[in-house]
């Protein structure tokens, strides 16, 4: 009947009490004028990335990142001390950090199935970003089917060449490296397959080329990669030939499971902010309503039209189950499947996201033809058009819904494999 | 936060809901439901009341029936989070009992303050239990809605009909409310006084009985009075959020059977070579019941919680839990009965005793709609005229 | 832009005055007064039974069933009159024909499968009522997948020895005779089957017993058909043996598309009064509208929350859209596929009926934890919550939505099989 | 029944209908549409008006612009039916050109019967276009609602400022809602008289323009006052059920063209193995959005039927379609983008270009709710005070 179900460790409350004291004592400098790039719209600006860098570098050197790593590989030899670390940076409103393939991911792949080279030479600049990642999964044959990858490299001698191309990679124009899974047998789907450590950034204008991809918004926001007889050293092979798949599963896992250095960029306010303010007020100072006020519908507002506040209130509803579930997901004895509620949080967020825009779309009525809005009836600085647009991003990335579904009735159901 | 984190939901409330689980399932599994209400399957059939007495007196000996009452009158002062998990439990197994209409008469009773009211207690103390009459004809229990009408004082007299009584076969009284001059009472009856007669309703769901309740000249006991003339409709006003809560938990734990039935159906049943279940037209919807558990399972414990511990949200957080449990109980029913085919279309098949308790729990005190039209008007204001 | 795409043929023409002469000068007796069984719930009474029947022969006489089957067949031998006499039987408020397993399905597939002597002994019959039938094809094992037939016939000489279950047997409380698809080789899935008239009347209480099943609601409405080691000549046989599964794919072609001889029961109330009626009037007295007019919510009437409004709008809008496509679907110019429209019926009419009872059972609100409801808040005579538990009979029987979704995908759309 | 069973759709619309798919087909198709109008993908780009207007003009001299002026002013006078048929094919197109402002325009001069609306329609007639200009900020054609105020007569003088003009860069004309004491009047105004100010919206749809068109002191042409004050609001509200259909017929056309090309998307892009049009969790939602087309595209039928055979329930019908419609083309264009996957987040994937015009027919003149309360209204009677 308490917190205890959730109280610190010993260790846990000790590295808090530092955290809090060094997140007082140190602070991001002044966040940047330009952060859009000039050249390439919906690009960050080189000022935001290099500003995101060297927040991450300092809150490296300050120990708030990576601290659950070994200290032989750069981290803080801590035990399940991460999540402390996330807490206190979301409720200090911490910037985000940029290298987000490698501490959602990279380093816990790199860690669970790296050389000791791999290890050594890696992890540590990865989580004080002083090398930035991408992820080379996607291809275009390989969506949803991530087995499929057609990217081939041909072992010669103590070198790989690889040859193909990877698509939708996010944060392609800055990385200095990339997670690869290639192809390196055709004769087995799974066990053809091999994961690297891709030196792209110095084979640049070489045998690799990063194009920019634009996203239906017309944004730019991620890359297709070309290879071209690029040579790689075989050190930079993860485990044997062959045991790609598994390795891309681990990366995966930790994917889908938003791993244990989540950037504080996300969620975090939400979570500062939720326990400040009653449920009654924040509910009643959302977008929607607030939309809704300023919207007119068959001569009146929207807003006293019962048909517009029943769907409000149903997305509401659905906003304020998810994040009950989070907090739920987290009680012992209220979870009798403990893969049942992170399993569901890709899903569920992207899904309530579309809808509540595409609600929010609808209200706006004709205004939902134009790019530009108001300040009073906009929705996260975009027009709600805009949002819904942009949401299939988060319905379709990292795993479409259609998969979601299938994983989630698979592993928290038992159901059969559809595939 | 003025909620703790885990909703209260701490050691002794997993005890207690496990223990619950475990006794139920031994108890009162498929099967023995099944034998002890769908015996009868002529729609024609007369009101039925269907229960295991025996078992009900178990459920007595383990103090189930006392949770909510208060620490001080001698009953067990559990959280309502604690409660929440018995009705779950309790909507899982589709179990037939009081239970639920004595917990929800409790609340009410809690909220008076009275002396009155805490005689009522004092009965469900010693084993007895009470059933709201609170209901009139269109299904309202808001405002100064009845159709029983109190007259006179030492003793006050009701008169008129109570509907929608739950169990009204299995309780020992009725908290009933009636509206005079004065305002909005509410009368502890006893089912057996002078002038009250039972009318058992005929319902769909098999696992309750439900019954309009006619008053005639019935005399109230003067220490019977649970809340005097003016102050009753507050009173089920303040104790409304609970009873949202507690309805919403035994949609939940009966949603969580039909998810887990379903799904093993689905691991099971073979056609076109393969578990049904491999067939997304079957795995995907199952998925999204499961959803739709999982938010109305943690808007009932946040409810609960706020009930306990913040209760300025509990109005808001209840209608919340209760909106979507009952939203998701038509669509666990619909996908139940569906995806069972045509086997789940026979009155042989044990789904449809859940499928009509859910029904039965869509529509008490308000359907999903209901519940969304009470938060516009908390969240947005209410309509401009 | 006439009726011109709709004009009768002259022999259409002409029929079409002969029938409705016909239907003016002959009429069913009164209706009988008990019409359910005293014993079975949910069963219809014998006196029903034999009314119907009666009618049924009488129109058979009158050359109003059958017209379009070849005179040495009982027919009429006429061309594509059968619908004209549907529509004007639909127009007098024809009572329904009781032998609709014939009439659907039956009588088709023994034309286009049956010999000889098969066409000649049964199709009369099947047309003049003489003869009541119904299907054998669902099992406990086989539901949707009607190849997975296992009630076995086993050739012994010149007969066959049957051995299995049948169950969703609708009229077997009185049939004499059932279309029945069997297994006679379990080797091959398809090609193991073999497709038979069977006496089951005859051998009742001897080799075939017929078990009343009980439905979700409590009524029979269908039953469990048993054999053991039931015998039958060969001569009842139709095509060769193992090509079952072609003759039952004939069957639920009928079956599916509705045949060319629906019951005048079936949809002919509503054509009949959609001809006289204005839409807006039709809409204003639909029972939805009137239920939400009687029903009170939140201290008002429920007709008058914009939330259920917008609920009940959007129902009468679907159950419109379904008329005006089957109207849309006799129109050339405006069908580009031929079976897109009919394939679809089934599937969205028994979906529109749940969802109308669904929300029926929401607007009547605690009234819906009753079996009875006073006459004003009815639907079809029952109550909504009723008619909501009923409903599943619609999207579960004569294969499910789901069934029905993956043969339009397949039909209409040319999507690959999905099993 | 007041309506032919065929909508009146006979051989000579199917001809026509026929002729203008094979006319886009052959024209415009997807990828000359993308060269067109998807040059420029930059999200902060300024206004464009990207149409072939060599194309055209042989449009202009098919006579398609002038099918729904009246024989009598040497229009083609044809049905509603038939001008629903020729939209559709643009919507599938998702053809730039302002066909449909203008016959929305021509449907609202039919109705005004004055010698200042003729004179318009034989503009029209001549080869020129017009496109309404009747709506005010906050998104409203309805009753007076306008931000354009007339005064004096003879001429008559304009100020303020119409919205959401459709295709205003591509017309030779607008038909301005305006109002004065005397009550609202709609006038004829050239698209470069005195006064007049186009200012380009940036919008999200590819495949048109819209603006808001500013006027100062803009005097109108006495011989073009197409309703005189008083007139105009009624005029307009006899031509809205035509203006929703067509706009529905639009949604329509470009919902079956999401269809199909998702469908053959379906068929041929291969994920595990399988076409993933094999996986039910395509396939199925595929299914639903062609009987939601199907829905849609009857009642579009319906209600330019009922324009022309049963006018005193077009109102009722039109509603209906372009509630249908709208909703449809939200579902429809969400699956196509969807089920592309990732491809179909792109901006080469021309998909988008059908998925932002829909977006913008699904808000223009009323979404699916507007719509349906519309409906309400009519079918149930007001809300009761």
């Amino acid at each position: 009947m308490s917190e205890k179900a959730v109280a610190d460790t010993p260790e846990q409350a000790e590295y808090r009490a530092y955290c809090k004291e060094w997140l007082a004592n140190n602070k991001p400098g002044s966040y940047p004028k330009v952060t859009q790039s000039a050249t390439v719209p919906g690009q960050k600006s080189q000022e935001l990335q290099d500003y995101q860098a060297a927040w991450q570098k300092k809150c490296y050197e300050g120990g708030l990142v990576g601290c659950d790593f070994p200290k032989e590989y750069g981290g803080g030899g801590r035990t399940d001390c991460q999540r402390v670390a996330n807490q206190e940076l979301a409720l200090a409103l911490s910037p985000a950090f940029p290298n987000d393939t490698a501490l959602r991911m990279g380093a816990f792949t790199l860690l669970e199935h790296g050389s000791e080279y791999i290890k050594k030479r890696f992890i540590p600049k990865m989580l004080s970003c002083e090398e930035m990642w991408c992820q080379g999964f996607s291809e275009p044959n390989a969506g949803s089917d991530v087995a499929n990858q057609e990217t081939f490299a041909e072992k010669q001698g103590d070198n790989w060449v690889i040859n193909g191309q990877k698509v939708w990679t996010s944060n392609g124009e800055w990385a200095d490296w990339m997670i690869l899974i290639t192809r390196t047998d055709r004769s087995h789907k799974h066990k053809g397959l091999t994961y690297f450590v891709n030196p792209i950034k110095e084979n640049l204008g070489k045998t690799v080329e990063v194009r920019p991809l634009i996203k239906i918004t017309g944004d730019a926001g991620f890359n297709e990669v070309f290879f071209k007889d690029m040579v790689i050293p075989d050190k930079y092979r993860l485990d044997e030939v062959g045991t790609g798949w598994s390795v891309a599963m681990t990366t995966l896992k930790y994917e889908r499971d938003a791993g244990g250095m989540v950037s504080p960029g996300v969620g975090g306010r939400a979570i500062a902010s939720a326990a400040a303010i009653p449920l009654s007020e924040m509910l009643a100072k959302s977008p929607l309503v607030n939309l809704a006020k300023n919207s007119h519908r068959n001569g009146k507002k929207a807003s006293d039209d019962s048909a517009i506040r029943d769907r409000i209130i149903k997305c509401l509803i659905r906003q304020t189950a998810f994040s009950q579930t989070l907090r739920r997901g987290a009680v012992k004895g209220l979870v009798d499947n403990p893969s049942r509620i992170p399993l569901q949080i890709k899903l569920v967020a992207s899904e309530n996201g579309q809808n509540t825009s595409a609600l929010g779309l609808e209200i706006a009525g004709a205004a939902s033809t134009l790019c530009t809005a108001e300040k009073e009836t906009m929705y996260m600085g975009s027009t709600w058009a805009s949002a819904y647009i942009a949401s299939f991003g988060g319905t379709i990335a990292e795993g479409t819904s259609e998969i979601q579904r299938n994983q989630i009735g698979e592993r928290a159901l038992g159901l059969p494999k559809s595939k | 936060m003025a909620q703790p984190k885990d909703f209260g939901f701490g050691t002794e409330e997993t005890m207690l809901r496990d223990e619950a689980r475990r006794f139920f399932k031994k108890n009162c599994d498929d099967s023995k439901l099944m034998e002890l209400v769908g015996g009868n399957s002529n729609p024609n059939r007369e009101p039925e009341c269907n229960w295991d007495e025996k078992l009900w007196n178990q459920i007595v000996d383990l103090g189930w029936t006392i949770l909510a009452v208060p620490e001080e009158l001698e009953g067990i002062g559990s959280s309502a989070a604690c409660v929440a998990g018995l009705m779950e439990e309790a909507g899982r197994a589709a179990f037939p009992s009081p239970l639920l209409a004595n917990v929800n008469a409790t609340y009410v009773l809690n909220a008076c303050g009275t002396d009155g009211a805490k005689k009522a207690l004092g009965e469900i103390v010693d084993g007895n239990t009470i059933s709201l009459a609170i209901i009139n004809k269109v299904g309202s229990w808001e405002f100064a809605d009845t159709d029983v009408s109190a007259s006179g004082s030492d003793p006050t007299t009701l008169d008129g009909t109570s509907y929608y009584v739950q169990d009204a076969q299995k309780v020992d009284y009725f908290l009933v409310k009636a509206v005079s001059d004065a305002g909005v009472g509410l009368y502890v009856v006893p089912v057996d006084a002078p002038g009250v007669t039972i009318v058992p309703d005929r319902i769909h769901d098999l696992t309750r009985d439900q019954a309009h309740v006619e008053f005639k000249s019935v005399a109230v006991d003067p220490a019977f009075v649970a809340a005097p003339a003016g102050k009753g409709d507050g009173v089920i006003e303040a104790a409304m959020p609970a009873i949202h809560t507690m309805t919403a938990a035994d949609m939940v734990g009966a949603g969580e059977w039909q998810l887990q039935t379903t799904a093993e159906y689905a691991r099971t049943r073979v056609q076109y070579d393969h578990p049904i279940g491999f067939f997304q037209a079957v795995k995907h919807p199952i998925v999204d019941v499961m959803i739709e558990i999982d938010h109305a399972r943690s808007l009932v414990y946040n409810a609960a919680c706020a009930i306990d511990h913040e209760p300025d949200q509990a109005a808001l957080c209840a209608h919340m839990a209760q909106s979507t449990a009952s939203d998701m109980a038509e669509f666990a029913s619909n996908r139940s009965v569906q995806f069972h085919g045509g086997i789940g279309f026979t009155w042989e098949c044990f789904i449809h005793l859940h499928f009509k308790r859910q029904v039965h729990n869509q529509v008490l005190y308000g359907d999903g709609g209901y519940h969304r039209s009470k938060l516009a008007d908390m969240v947005m204001g209410p309509i401009a005229a």
